[in-house]
């Protein structure tokens, strides 16, 4: 079916991995944050999935439920953060969120 | 004619009718239809002057929608603003990929074997309608941001919290009819009901759909997002022109897309009636009806018109339904959803399970 | 062969696109213009607009989706259990099918159970 | 080339120009858009890969569920762009890209061995039905993997809990008594 090598799977997943990881450091507000985190999930699943269609075992695809269950929780709890640090602060910037600074 | 050539005008005929249908015949028809019944439920007349019974209306509105100046207010996000409209109709066109509208058929010998009515075969079957279904809640939630007006923002908050309490309920309703059919494809579940529909085991299950696909729909009586009298229209007060005209669009395809499903879940599809199924009345959905002058039909027509009149049906009690009961509240609304239908959902796959494992028994 | 099933959706997409921006562009270019700026202002029944712009809105709204992306997880992890009820019954099994399902349906009642008694399903409190 | 190369490479290199989208626009509302087109695309991969289930899944639940969350979130905030706060400087944002990508050729390289680059084997049939289909998970989700089942529902739920404790404040009392509004702001009405 699909005649490509897996590495270029892999090398797709770090991209996107990598693109996140980026993302998540260069960017100062929350929801932003959170969304390049949501994208390094994204990119390993790709892993995830291509390794499933490597082996010819669902293990890889059943993984891949169990990360996007705990990538929506740690969504659900990540917004509700952000919504109580808005509460408190009346923005989402993260320079402001150095209560803990000594 | 060969054989891969029949293949492709087989698949791009079954596009063109879906598609036609929907676009280009149910929602014209359904918004007459709806005018009209709204006119005879209030004792009026309703429109009757454009072509006879005023049946050319929706044409004379469209060319008005068309026609009308395009604008865009000064508060708006421009590019969210256009884009809006758009998303609410792709996922409505794609949401019927799945949908079948007749028996796997030779198409009265056409082919060697009997070759599906459905434009995409998918492994996920119904979960793929929910799957873009739920996908309709952006260009709600983008229309309502992009307008930057408090009262769309409101409509579309609202809108949104509404169609994603109901999806849920409508997914628990269907997980116990994958319970009873054992699958998600719906040729096969549509198959599994040959002789006993799904209402007659599923009809909690029934019960908690019926609401669901009224209130993702956005149809009174969970029109809230729209409640005139205190949101202006919620989240397409600022829309206008074609832009408006789209969601409208968009409003009555799903409308057909959620009755097909209703019908194909509990409604045993395309066949007869319950306990009678079209090949116990002597149809051959692969035959021929001959007709004068030599010509002559595949017999899946009658199936597919049958289908179809039940979908009909749906959509008349759409618009029934609409001019005779009142709006809920918005909190009404809420516990409705979150405090009867979703509890009794849990419910009902407990019990669905429970009757099946003692019919096994006994 | 299983791509050529999707292709079906793709070409729905595309008429789907092609219907939602061939019908903005033809409006776009059929339509009339007449403009005066008051055709602009944002809508507020005719008066001027007041008050806070970008106001914020209970949070009510955040509890109603965090619930439902969590319950819609669970109700997408049923549908595999219950696509396996036909072939674990045939199988002998449905005992172990029934312990499965109970206990994960008890944990979704549970989490039902902690929003209602907490007061998140509530809305107009 | 034959035409699953094609797809592959036209997918890929969307993924991974929406992804670099998602990373570098400055609004969140950009970024959440720009995910959930990458989520669709990524679903299209794993189509390419026979993944059927996981494909609808992928747009079932990330794109109709948690980015739905997230879109939200930014309806419910409305922030205008000072609230957003700065972007981060030229400087470390130059560096942060350099270091991903040097983090990026060195998993590469890691990955680019010989044996790796051999075709992937065709889909077979599992014990309940083709690779990737509903039927095959299902099975093996409930055969082999069911302290997973059982788990994640046990996650769900304490995220329940967890959002429950961190969101919901109990609403005044004069709100329950006469204000049956629901438009009660989170500046006033919703902190206590």
């Amino acid at each position: 079916m699909m005649s490509v090598p897996i590495s270029y799977l892999l090398f797709l997943s770090f991209g996107v991995f990598c693109f996140g990881a980026c993302g998540f450091l260069i960017r100062k507000n929350a929801l932003s944050l959170l969304i390049c985190l949501e994208l390094m999930l994204s990119g390993v699943n790709i892993a995830f999935v291509s390794f499933s269609r490597l082996h010819q075992n669902e293990a890889g695809n059943i993984l891949y439920f169990l990360v996007i269950t705990v990538a929506a929780c740690e969504s659900a709890v990540g917004l509700a953060l952000i919504l109580n640090f808005f509460r408190i602060k009346k923005n989402i910037r993260l320079e402001e969120a150095n209560a803990l600074e000594g | 004619m060969n054989e891969t050539m029949i293949a492709w005008a087989f698949f791009a005929g079954k596009i063109l009718l879906l598609f036609g249908l929907a676009f280009g015949f149910i929602a014209p028809i359904m918004v007459w239809v709806e005018r009209r019944v709204c006119a005879l439920i209030q004792d009026r007349y309703g429109p009757n002057r454009v072509g006879p019974l005023g049946l050319l209306q929706t044409l004379a509105d469209g060319i008005k929608l068309l026609l009308k100046e395009d604008l865009r207010p000064n508060e708006v996000r421009p590019w969210f603003f256009i884009l809006a409209p758009i998303i609410c109709v792709i996922p409505a066109t794609m949401a019927f990929a799945v949908i079948p509208f007749g028996p796997p058929t030779t198409l009265g010998g056409l082919f060697a074997e009997p070759k599906r009515l459905q434009i995409a075969e998918l492994n996920a079957g119904f979960l793929y309608v929910l799957a873009i279904g739920s996908l309709g809640v952006y260009s709600i939630a983008l229309a309502g941001w992009a307008s930057n007006n408090k009262f769309s923002v409101l409509g579309s908050l609202r809108a949104s919290a509404q169609m994603i309490s109901y999806e849920l309920a409508a997914g628990l309703a269907l997980v116990s009819v994958v319970l009873l059919s054992g699958s998600v494809d719906l040729v096969k579940i549509v198959e599994s009901q040959t002789y006993l529909w799904n209402i007659f085991p599923g009809f909690l299950a029934f019960l908690i759909f019926l609401p669901a696909i009224f209130a993702e729909t956005n149809r009174t009586p969970f029109d809230l997002p729209e409640a005139e009298a205190e949101l202006v229209v919620g989240y397409h007060t600022e829309y206008s022109g074609m832009k408006f005209g789209l969601f409208f669009l968009a409003e009555y395809v799903n409308m057909t897309t959620v009755s097909a499903l209703a019908v194909l879940m509990f409604f045993g599809g395309w066949e007869f009636l319950p306990f009678l199924p079209w090949k116990d009345v002597g149809v051959d959905v692969n035959g021929l009806i001959p007709l004068f002058g030599g010509f002559s039909l595949p017999a899946v027509i009658i199936p597919f018109s049958w289908f179809a009149a039940k979908v009909a049906f749906f959509m008349f009690l759409f618009v029934w339904v609409r001019w005779t009961v009142p709006r809920f509240r918005y909190d009404q609304l809420m516990s409705l959803g979150w405090k009867t239908l979703i509890p009794l959902g849990i419910f009902n796959i407990i019990l669905t399970t429970a009757v099946i494992v003692f019919h096994r028994m006994s | 062969m299983l791509i050529s099933d999707y292709l079906g959706v793709l070409v729905l997409f595309f008429l789907g696109l092609l219907v939602g921006v061939g019908a903005l562009a033809a409006a776009r270019f059929l339509g009339a213009s007449r403009f005066y700026p008051n055709k602009n202002s944002p809508y507020e029944c005719g008066i001027p607009s007041e008050g806070a712009e970008n106001q914020r809105f209970s949070v009510k709204f955040y509890l109603v989706a965090v619930s439902f992306i969590l319950f819609d997880i669970e109700a997408v992890f049923l549908i595999p259990w219950a696509m396996t009820f036909h072939p674990l019954l045939e199988a002998k099994e449905g005992l172990y099918f029934l312990t499965v399902g109970f206990v994960f349906l008890f944990v979704l009642t549970l989490g039902l159970i902690y929003e209602w008694r907490k007061g998140l399903l509530d809305w107009n409190v | 080339m034959e035409i699953q190369q094609i797809l592959f490479f036209s997918f890929a290199a969307l993924i991974l120009l929406s992804a670099a989208l998602v990373a570098l626009r400055p609004r969140p509302i950009e970024s959440a858009m720009w995910l959930i087109l990458n989520f669709f695309l990524t679903a299209g991969l794993y189509i390419l890969l026979g993944s059927n289930f996981v494909s609808i899944i992928q747009v079932l639940v990330y794109a109709g569920a948690i980015m739905v969350l997230f879109v939200f979130v930014i309806l419910l905030l409305n922030l205008d762009p000072r609230e957003f706060g700065s972007e981060a400087g030229l400087p470390w944002t130059s560096l942060v890209m350099f270091i991903g990508f040097l983090t990026f050729i060195v998993l590469s390289l890691h990955v680019a061995t010989p044996e790796l680059m051999k075709k992937l084997p065709e889909i077979k049939e599992t014990g309940a039905g083709v690779f990737g289909s509903i039927e095959s998970i299902s099975m093996v989700l409930l055969k082999n993997y069911v302290w997973g089942f059982e788990i994640a529902g046990v996650i769900l739920l304490l995220a329940l809990i967890g959002v429950g404790l961190l969101a919901y404040r109990k609403p005044p009392v004069r709100a329950r008594a006469i204000h049956t509004s629901t438009t009660d702001t989170m500046k006033d009405g919703g902190a206590s």
